[in-house]
């Protein structure tokens, strides 16, 4: 039973990663394919969440945060990117 | 030990003499140089009663045990007349140069030279070992280089040493390769010993080959026809040098070679004609050159090789003793190998006198120009002495050296009608006869265009202050003058001294050497050589009294070719086309670069895997793949393929990034949870770095091969995909052994570590870890240092030290 | 608040002295720290501020106001993703806020951010005021407004 | 209007604090659980990236004055230099030779000379990917 | 164990961290930069002797027994390779001291010379297939940073073409790895040997072995030598000498080390290969060499017909051909050191880079030109120069191999060598000196120095060559028949376990 | 079925909720018209599922296992500030770069403030 | 999964060689990142996959998967990514000094 109902939302995890690949393909804007990316970001994190469960293993749960840490990282990178062009300023304000 | 000792004295020489030269900067030098080879050749004149009795003199000094390379010297008859020449005519050339050369030439670098010219050619001689010999053998030609190059200024010099150095050094590989063959059959590099295996040797495939090998090193050496060509080019050096290198010694090494290879390679009937019939071509071709030379120095040049080529023919009229042929009379060819050392001699000694007077001649007037001269006889009356004496020997006139080896040569000639070989009667005995008529003729030439006639010039001459030159320099001359003389009323002693041991060397086979030299007498009847004497010097007569009628002659297609333009040709060919073949493919275009690789990958791998496709696949191995797994691997590969498709480079750049975190996510479902962690670390931080890099970069345009382009890429990238898969494929199917994996499951106890995979990078390969670091290390400095070090001047200039 | 934090370690640590047991147990921190809180509370007017598990107590309503108004504006949005025909109205309006620290307006920001519907597109440069889009402006600006003024509040309690 | 950053930076005061001490927790850890100096030393530099993303690179520099060269050397040599010592006690070369004290702070922490390896390996890679974004960064900017 | 095995790797990579730090006291780097190398080309010599009297030496990293851990295996093949490596390498250092000038030596060009050293001496004693892989990621990175020093744009350009090139072959030879450690789960060279022999070399495993030849030809510039021309005449003189004695003879090394060692099996298969390999290479190169005026495209053509020359010993596959490839490798690695820090010279003293810009240069540099003489001579095989003795064994080994087009081929090569570099000595060394003795750019005698000691060298080499004799033999003989490797790399249990 | 079974099944229960959630929103990233509207469905709809997610997977282990993962409630912690100010940023970016809003954009308070007076140029960059 | 992974693979192959046969700068490094990734999924792929848990002693169980492989992926990682940062940063100094994005046209200018 709770084999099934992780298999099924892993599968669903899975069609939600494919459907915002295909959104950060077709765009339009660059703003939507960073979406697109921060999705598939954050629902890889919690496929990995699922896939701990599935094999019964803590041998993931780094991948976990360290997967949340960075999607967030190069969200903000894009984000500064399309914002300003620069992403690391020498000094702001100037 | 004192045969090497007598090698090493000049190169010694040779290293002091420019240093000495820093003290005394003056012509003096040259007396200095003297009595190096004086003293040598002296040395060797003690020796010859040695000889004499048969003995010869051997000596090694082990240099390479692991080649089996012996500096081993042998002191024969053979080498005792080229020692002779070489350390005799060096001594007369010193003393010659002294003269002649001004203060104001690099002294030291010639003398340099000179000397260790004089110790190579000395090496070449003395060297049992062939690839000792060959060691010598090059160095000659680079000594020769230079000499010729003395002049470098000059173009003419340039490219006549280039020509030199080209022709020779390609004879000399070859020839090197010759003697790799010989030691393949042999077993050995001394030629004493390849002389004592001679009979079982023309059985081997290689001996062929070796022999030709050899021959081509002997023949660009010794100017043969069609390798003369450089040797009138080599002219530009100084007068002492040609004297001295290009027609008394360097060029007799090939001489010396054939004579050397004759027991060797004697019986094989290849040899005989080679050598035979290559020495009569380049008799005739040179000696029919000579004719319409207005040089005087390229009139001795050809000369040059038109003797050098009889007595390469007579040596090869020589070798026909060695053939196994029934009923003939073997010394009717050792006395063609005779004549041959015995007009190797004399050629020295005539031709040697006659650079000497041309370059008195030069020196006096400033120019060779036959046109210009002309009725110097009155004005310079030794040194028209001494000039007629040599030409007159070389026409084969008596009473001079010249017309005793003339003589030999038209009777070995006509030996060669007992031969019962194919091709031979009929073509020696003439292309001899008419080689000596125009050897006849352009002697004429030398004697009355030059120092008769033209009466008119004379007051110019007078103004110019025509005379002798002072005593010194015409010493050496004179000397080869006497000898001339000399020679023409003693032969026998020198037949007897000197020649007979080296006739022993050439037909170690033959017992003693004494029946194998014939006594030298200026007149023996009225043999068939006696009226074909006469016949030479009727129609030379008449031939060089119609010169201007029939000149035109040279003109005519087959004697106006000049093999030079071949040369020449080859050596524009050969840049030209090679600029136009590597342009064609060194483009510098990464893109061809990359599709050589692909395609070379493809080629070779791709037939590699077509010849085997019968290995098994064999996926009953696989591991279960679920649904979700499907999704993901099919969402990557149009992530994948999507990045060739976007319009912006932006957007390739998430798709790799979204790449990246897929393929980490892969990790942790094929259980490798530290690689899902750094490579999502690591792709983030590309990406960031794509990021920041990209500011000042336009959006990237869409690329639009031609359409043959496109194909071809992507043939290429399909290809390269599926040669990639194919062979993943078989080597999954086709496991040989079990991983060494296993060991590290016992990293707990072993390491400590309960992270295998940690264990490993940080115990088990520790090593690779330290130099990954390093290699991030590298990078991270070679970023700052891309970025921080710049070209300050801009420009591309070379700059760059 | 730190202040209030530290001391009521400080009397975990003492606790756990002077029990004196052989070895440390978390239990004994655990037992010290609650006797800890006990003192504070009693103590806590000396400090001149608030008892510091008031703000924790805050902390908690926030959270929990938070929570709910994040699954009662989540349904609103799938309710409209899954709606068979789009009826919104986005837009973007101003909201100027009476938080004035970068802590409050964070929070605030993140609040607004998080629950549905809503987004804090940019904040001024002196930090008086939001501009915010919302997914339907029309039907949820009421909402919205009733939302943010809660949260408002519920920040206010936990900072000041 | 001027980009007003209230929020990131706000919350990255709190999260480089979480990452900080997460790729410290990785690097220690590595030994049983995956982690281990490298991927440590990236999440530390993916933290300072952060901190330079939210800030700007004079900011941070004031906070942390480091030259993250020097790191990346003295990282390297930590790593070379403890693969020798073993070299020393006639061992061979990268004997990581596991000492017996134990550290009171982290527990039972075997102190070896693979954790100072894996230091030397934290601190390279930190100072290799600082050294690089700020390089592009200073010459960009 | 023999922990010294590690010090020619472990020295210059300590020396190059180490100076890093003393980024602006110039004095400091060049004495420590040259004491790493020459003590490392020291411990070569040692070691050398040590394999004369032990035999093959092994270190394993961390004690871990083959084939789990990393080990060096020091065979005389690898040591006279370290020791040659080492002893050019110093040399070029000494020339860098007085040429490289300030801005490069605070831009680390120090330590990236010695981290390229200490890679270069890692992928030859290395006896593990995956640490080779490392080891020469550690010379390329350092050989990218040596490449864009300075910054020019043709450099740059240049650049990104061997860059990209390389982390193409760089990737060929993950695939490699990956194929092998899939087909036969293991790393270790001696161990590959074992199980290859075990299971017979067959089709899979010479495809395989195939994927690693293309690797290795790509850096060695067999066939596949696009990038070499181009990358190897852009830097300053002194890198273009390390490149040019080092790079190409670390592709060579490994693929003699590997197709000697492990793919044995099929030599009518790989070693046809790499002959025809090689003899492509010798005239692409040949063609080369004369198809271009820049002095160093030419020098740097002349490396690449180098390369087949040293190859075609491999693909003639006997003991001789391999003595002489041996010898010929050492060779090539002083005179091409040589012949770039000459021509370098050259440029860099009269600012133009091609035959026909310059003249003369024989009359105001007597002394470079007679080294630039002297080198030609050496590189074209004129005895008594280090080329004579290589290439009459590598002639011995073809003949006895009955391959003769490669024999023709090598020896035609060598005209070739002679022709496109008298080239350069007849037109700028000889002719009217055009540089006046007052615009003359003053020549260091530091700067000529170890061009002299390199001609010495040369020299040396070519007359002493008995003295190498007994290393040369024994590593010819390690390659012919391995089984003393294998030996001396996995213990006795090993070899019957498996 | 014991306590911890009824653990592990909530947990697993929360897991598919996610999971359902998270093809909902995505499906709003499909659906909605613009990039506005889209992040209203990224941030908050799949935030919440992630989160939904995780606290399943903590409980799991925690009923399973009797383990505290301290990394996944470090992770929940993590989605939970991080979500939003990324959403923020991305937003704000768009509109700073111009991305229009849909047609069906009822008002637009920042539009004069931030693009009125074109002092500050933003070209597009992708 | 082997068969899968490897079929990936050759995906990543194609795409990655495409992109390299290009002329623009960024084109070709997207092409070097691709083909890092095909090579370290086939490197895992030939030790076998999903033949056991996590390569953790900690983890229960006594089977692991082979963990070999993944080491040596972790060290081409951090190789690839020194590879890429240098060639990045070479691409923007070369655009920055030359004004150009792919290699023919900054030949065509040295070669003015
Ligand atoms: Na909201
Ligand atoms: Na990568």
């Amino acid at each position: 039973m709770i084999a099934t109902m992780l298999a099924i939302s892993v599968v669903l995890f899975a069609i939600t990663i494919g459907i915002a690949v295909l959104r950060l393909i077709i765009g339009p804007s660059m703003p939507d394919r960073v979406i697109a990316m921060d999705v598939i970001g954050v629902n890889l994190l919690a496929t990995i969440g699922v896939v701990s469960v599935m094999y019964g293993t803590k041998a993931y749960l780094e991948v976990i945060l360290i997967l949340g840490i960075l999607s967030f990282i190069s969200t903000i990178a894009f984000s500064k990117y399309i914002e300003r062009g620069v992403i690391v300023e020498r000094k702001r304000d100037r | 030990m004192i045969i090497p000792l007598l090698i090493l004295v000049p190169f010694v020489a040779s290293l002091f003499v420019p240093l000495l030269y820093t003290y005394v900067h003056s012509k003096k030098i040259g007396w200095l140089v003297l009595p190096f080879p004086l003293i040598l050749f002296i040395f060797l004149c003690f020796q010859i009663p040695k000889l004499g009795a048969g003995d010869s003199l051997f000596y090694t000094i082990h240099w390479l045990h692991a080649a089996n390379i012996h500096f081993t010297t042998h002191l024969d008859g053979l080498s005792m007349i080229l020692g002779l020449l070489i350390t005799g005519m060096g001594t007369l050339v010193v003393m010659y140069s002294i003269y002649y050369l001004s203060e104001r030439e690099a002294l030291g670098r010639f003398y340099m030279y000179l000397l260790l010219f004089m110790g190579s050619m000395l090496g070449v001689v003395f060297s049992d070992n062939v690839l000792v010999l060959y060691v010598f053998w090059e160095l000659t030609s680079v000594s020769s280089f230079l000499l010729i190059a003395f002049w470098h200024q000059r173009k003419n010099s340039r490219a006549g040493a280039k020509k030199a150095m080209l022709i020779t050094v390609t004879g000399g590989v070859g020839m090197l390769v010759g003697f790799l063959m010989m030691h393949q059959m042999t077993g050995t590099y001394s030629i004493q010993e390849m002389i004592g295996m001679a009979g079982t040797l023309p059985a081997e495939t290689l001996f062929v080959p070796a022999m030709l090998l050899i021959l081509l090193g002997a023949f660009t050496k010794s100017a043969q026809f069609p390798f003369h060509i450089w040797l009138p080019d080599a002219m530009e050096a100084p007068t002492p040098v040609s004297a001295y290198l290009h027609s008394a010694t360097m060029v007799k090494a090939g001489i010396y070679l054939v004579a050397r290879f004759i027991p060797v390679f004697g019986e094989s009937e290849l040899w005989f004609y080679s050598v035979t019939f290559v020495g009569l071509i380049t008799l005739f071709w040179g000696s029919f050159n000579a004719v319409r030379q207005n040089d005087l120095k390229a009139l001795l040049a050809y000369s040059t090789i038109s003797q050098l080529g009889l007595i390469m023919s007579l040596l090869g009229i020589g070798s026909a003793a060695m053939l196994n042929l029934p009923g003939v009379d073997k010394t009717l060819y050792t006395a063609a190998a005779f004549a041959g050392l015995f007009h190797l001699i004399n050629h020295s000694t005539f031709k040697g006198a006659l650079f000497m007077i041309i370059g008195i001649v030069d020196h006096e007037l400033g120019t060779r120009d036959i046109r210009k001269l002309g009725g110097l006889a009155i004005f310079m009356p030794i040194t028209f002495s001494i000039a007629l004496a040599g030409s007159f020997s070389m026409a084969g006139l008596p009473p001079f050296n010249g017309f005793l080896s003339k003589e030999l040569f038209l009777e070995a000639s006509l030996a060669v009608q007992q031969l019962a070989l194919p091709g031979v009667h009929v073509w020696i005995p003439i292309v001899a006869w008419v080689a000596s008529v125009l050897t006849f003729v352009y002697c004429m030439i030398i004697v009355f265009q030059t120092f008769f006639g033209r009466q008119q010039q004379q007051p110019a001459w007078v103004d110019r202050g025509a005379h002798d030159p002072q005593p010194g320099m015409l010493l050496a001359p004179s000397v080869l003058g006497v000898m001339i003389v000399a020679l023409f009323f003693f032969p026998n002693v020198l037949a007897k001294w000197i020649v007979q041991p080296a006739m022993g060397a050439i037909y170690p086979s033959f017992g003693n050497p004494e029946t194998l030299v014939p006594h030298i007498a200026a007149w023996h009847g009225f043999t068939p050589a006696f009226w074909m004497t006469i016949g030479i010097i009727l129609f030379g007569a008449v031939l060089y009294i119609f010169l201007p009628q029939w000149r035109r002659v040279y003109t005519i297609a087959p004697f106006s070719w000049r093999i030079d333009t071949i040369y020449t040709l080859l050596l524009m060919q050969l840049e030209g086309n090679s600029y136009h073949l590597t342009n064609k493919y060194m483009t510098g275009h990464l893109h061809r670069y990359f599709t050589y690789i692909m395609l070379f990958f493809i080629a070779m791998m791709g037939t590699a895997l077509s010849l085997v496709w019968r290995l098994a696949f064999n996926f009953s191995e696989d591991s279960v793949v679920t649904l979700n797994e499907y999704i993901l691997v099919f969402v990557m590969m149009i992530a994948a393929l999507a990045i060739l498709f976007v319009k912006s480079r932006l957007i390739a750049i998430l798709l790799n990034g979204v790449l990246g975190f897929t393929v980490a996510f892969l990790f942790v479902v094929l259980r490798a949870p530290d690689l899902a962690l750094t490579q999502i670390v690591v792709e983030t931080v590309t990406t960031v770095l794509f990021l920041l890099t990209f500011r000042f970069m336009p959006d990237w345009k869409k690329e639009t091969p031609r359409r043959p382009v496109k194909m071809l890429n992507i043939f290429i990238a399909v290809a390269s995909g599926l040669i990639v898969i194919l062979t993943a494929l078989i080597v999954q199917g086709n496991r040989l052994f079990e991983p060494i994996s296993k060991y590290f499951e016992d990293a707990k106890t072993l390491t400590g570590g309960g992270n295998i995979v940690n264990a490993i990078l940080g115990d088990f390969r520790a090593f690779d870890t330290m130099l990954e670091i390093v290699v991030l290390f590298i990078g991270g400095l070679g970023v700052y240092v891309l970025i921080r070090l710049k070209d300050k001047k801009g420009g591309d200039q070379n700059e760059d030290q | 608040m730190p202040a209030q934090l530290l001391l009521n370690l400080f009397i975990a640590f003492l606790w756990m002295l002077l029990i004196d047991e052989d070895e440390l147990r978390f239990s004994t921190f655990y037992a010290g720290f609650l006797v800890g809180i006990g003192i504070l509370f009693f103590m806590h007017r000396f400090f001149g501020t608030r008892f510091y598990l008031r703000r924790v107590y805050a902390a908690f309503k926030l959270l929990f106001i938070f929570v709910w108004e994040l699954i009662q504006s989540s349904a609103v949005v799938l309710r409209q993703i899954l709606s068979p025909r789009l009826k919104i109205e986005p837009g973007i309006f101003k909201y100027e806020t009476m938080l004035r620290s970068d802590v409050e307006i964070t929070m605030l920001s993140m609040l607004l951010t998080l629950t549905p519907g809503s987004v804090v597109m940019e904040v001024t440069p002196d930090s008086d005021a939001l501009y915010i889009h919302a997914m339907d402006v029309q039907e949820s600006r009421e909402g919205l407004l009733k939302q943010l003024k809660n949260f408002e509040k519920a920040i206010m309690e936990v900072t000041r | 209007m001027k980009i007003n950053d209230v929020i990131l930076q706000t919350v990255t005061k709190i999260v480089v604090f979480i990452i900080l001490t997460f790729g410290v927790e990785l690097f220690i850890s590595g030994h049983n659980d995956p982690g281990g100096g490298f991927s440590g030393g990236l999440v530390l530099a993916s933290a300072l990236l952060l901190l330079y993303m939210t800030y700007d690179i004079e900011t941070v520099h004031q906070g942390i004055p480091f030259d993250f060269k020097k790191i990346a050397g003295l990282g390297v040599f930590l790593a070379v230099s403890s693969s020798a010592i073993p070299m020393l006690f006639s061992n061979q070369f990268l004997t990581q030779k596991k000492g017996e004290f134990a550290l009171a702070v982290f527990g039972n922490t075997e102190l070896s000379m693979v954790l100072l390896f894996e230091a030397g390996v934290a601190l390279t890679v930190v100072g290799v990917v600082v050294t690089i974004l700020l390089t592009i960064s200073e010459d960009v900017s | 164990m023999t922990n010294a095995l590690v010090y020619p790797v472990l020295i210059p990579l300590l020396t190059a961290i180490v100076i890093t730090f003393f980024r602006n006291s110039l004095i400091l780097q060049r004495i420590l930069s040259f004491l790493a190398t020459a003590s490392s080309a020291g411990i070569g010599v040692y070691l050398l002797m040590r394999i004369q009297s032990d035999g093959i030496l092994r270190l394993d990293f961390g004690g871990w027994s083959p084939p789990y851990g990393i080990l060096f295996v020091g065979d005389s093949f690898a040591l006279l390779l370290v020791t040659a490596a080492a002893t050019v390498t110093s040399l070029i250092l000494l020339y860098a001291f007085s040429t490289i000038g300030e801005s490069f030596e605070k831009m680390y060009v120090y330590p990236f010379m010695l981290f390229l050293l200490a890679g270069v001496n890692g992928s030859f004693l290395t006896g593990d297939v995956f640490n080779l892989f490392v080891c020469f990621e550690v010379m390329l990175l350092a050989s990218y940073a040596l490449l864009v020093l300075g910054g020019r744009k043709v450099q740059l350009v240049e650049a990104f073409t061997y860059i990209t090139i390389n982390v193409l072959a760089s990737w060929f030879f993950l695939l490699a790895i990956a194929y092998l450690y899939g087909a036969t789960g293991t790393l270790n060279m001696a161990h590959l040997a074992v199980r290859v022999t075990e299971n017979g070399q067959g089709a899979m495993l010479t495809i395989i072995s195939l994927l690693f030849l293309l690797v290795f030809s790509l850096k060695a510039g067999l066939l596949l030598y696009f990038w070499l021309p181009g990358s190897y005449s852009a830097p300053p003189a002194a890198i273009a000498a390390l490149f040019g004695a080092l790079l190409t003879k670390v592709g060579i090394y490994a693929m003699v080390r590997l197709f000697t060692l492990v793919f044995t099996h099929s030599p009518e298969i790989t070693h046809s290969i790499i002959g025809i390999m090689a003899a492509l290479t010798l005239i692409g190169g040949s063609i080369g060499a004369l198809s271009t005026r820049d002095i160093r495209q030419i020098i740097s053509y002349n490396v690449v017909i180098a390369v087949g020359f040293i190859l075609v010993g491999l693909a003639a596959g006997n003991e001789v051909a391999l003595q002489g490839s041996i010898y010929y490798v050492l060779h090539d690695m002083v005179v091409k050191a040589m012949l770039f820090l000459a021509g370098g010279l050259m440029i860099s003293l009269t600012g133009k880079a091609r035959i026909g810009e310059i003249s003369g240069l024989l009359k105001n540099y007597p002394s470079l030109g007679w080294l630039f003489f002297l080198a030609m001579l050496s590189l074209t095989g004129i005895p008594p120069f280090s080329g004579f003795i290589g290439k009459v064994l590598l002639g011995e080994g073809l003949i006895e191999a009955e391959t003769y087009v490669l024999l023709t081929l090598a020896f035609l090569s060598s005209l070739f060598v002679l022709y496109s570099l008298l080239r350069i000595f007849l037109n700028c060394f000889m002719g009217e000196a055009v540089i006046g003795e007052e615009e003359q750019v003053k020549l260091k005698k530091s700067t000529l120095f170890p061009i002299v000691v390199l001609g010495v060298l040369t020299f040396a080499i070519g007359i002493g060559a008995d003295v190498l004799a007994p290393f040369v033999n024994d590593a010819a003989a390690t390659l012919i028949d391995p089984q003393s490797y294998i030996e001396a790399v996995l213990d006795k249990d090993w070899l019957l376990k498996d | 079925m014991n306590e911890n079974e009824i653990g592990e099944f909530i947990g697993a229960l929360l897991i598919l909720f996610g999971g359902i959630f998270s093809v909902i929103s995505v499906f709003g990233i499909i659906r909605l018209p613009d990039v506005y509207t889209r992040s209203h469905a990224a941030t908050k709809s799949s935030t919440l599922s992630v989160l939904l997610t995780l606290i399943g997977v903590f409980l799991y282990f925690l009923f399973h296992d009797n383990f505290v993962s301290v990394r996944v409630l470090l992770g929940i912690v993590f989605v939970f500030l991080t979500a939003p100010v990324a959403g923020h940023l991305i937003i704000r970016a768009a509109y700073r770069s111009k991305v229009g809003l849909a047609d069906i954009s009822v008002e637009d308070e920042l539009y004069e403030v931030l693009h009125g007076d074109s002092s500050e140029k933003d070209e597009e960059r992708m | 999964m082997e068969t899968l992974i490897t079929l990936l693979v050759g995906v990543l192959v194609m795409v990655a060689v495409y992109l390299l046969l290009s002329r623009n700068f960024v084109r070709i490094i997207l092409g070097t990142a691709v083909l890092s990734h095909a090579i370290h999924l086939l490197i895992l792929a030939m030790g076998g996959l999903k033949k056991g848990g996590a390569p953790l002693l900690t983890e229960e169980g006594s089977n692991y998967t082979d963990a070999l492989p993944q080491a040596l992926i972790l060290t081409a990682i951090v190789i690839s990514f020194a590879v890429t940062a240098f060639l990045l940063v070479l691409a923007y100094r070369i655009y920055r000094e030359t004004g150009a994005d792919n290699l023919d046209n900054v030949r065509r200018e040295l070669d003015d």
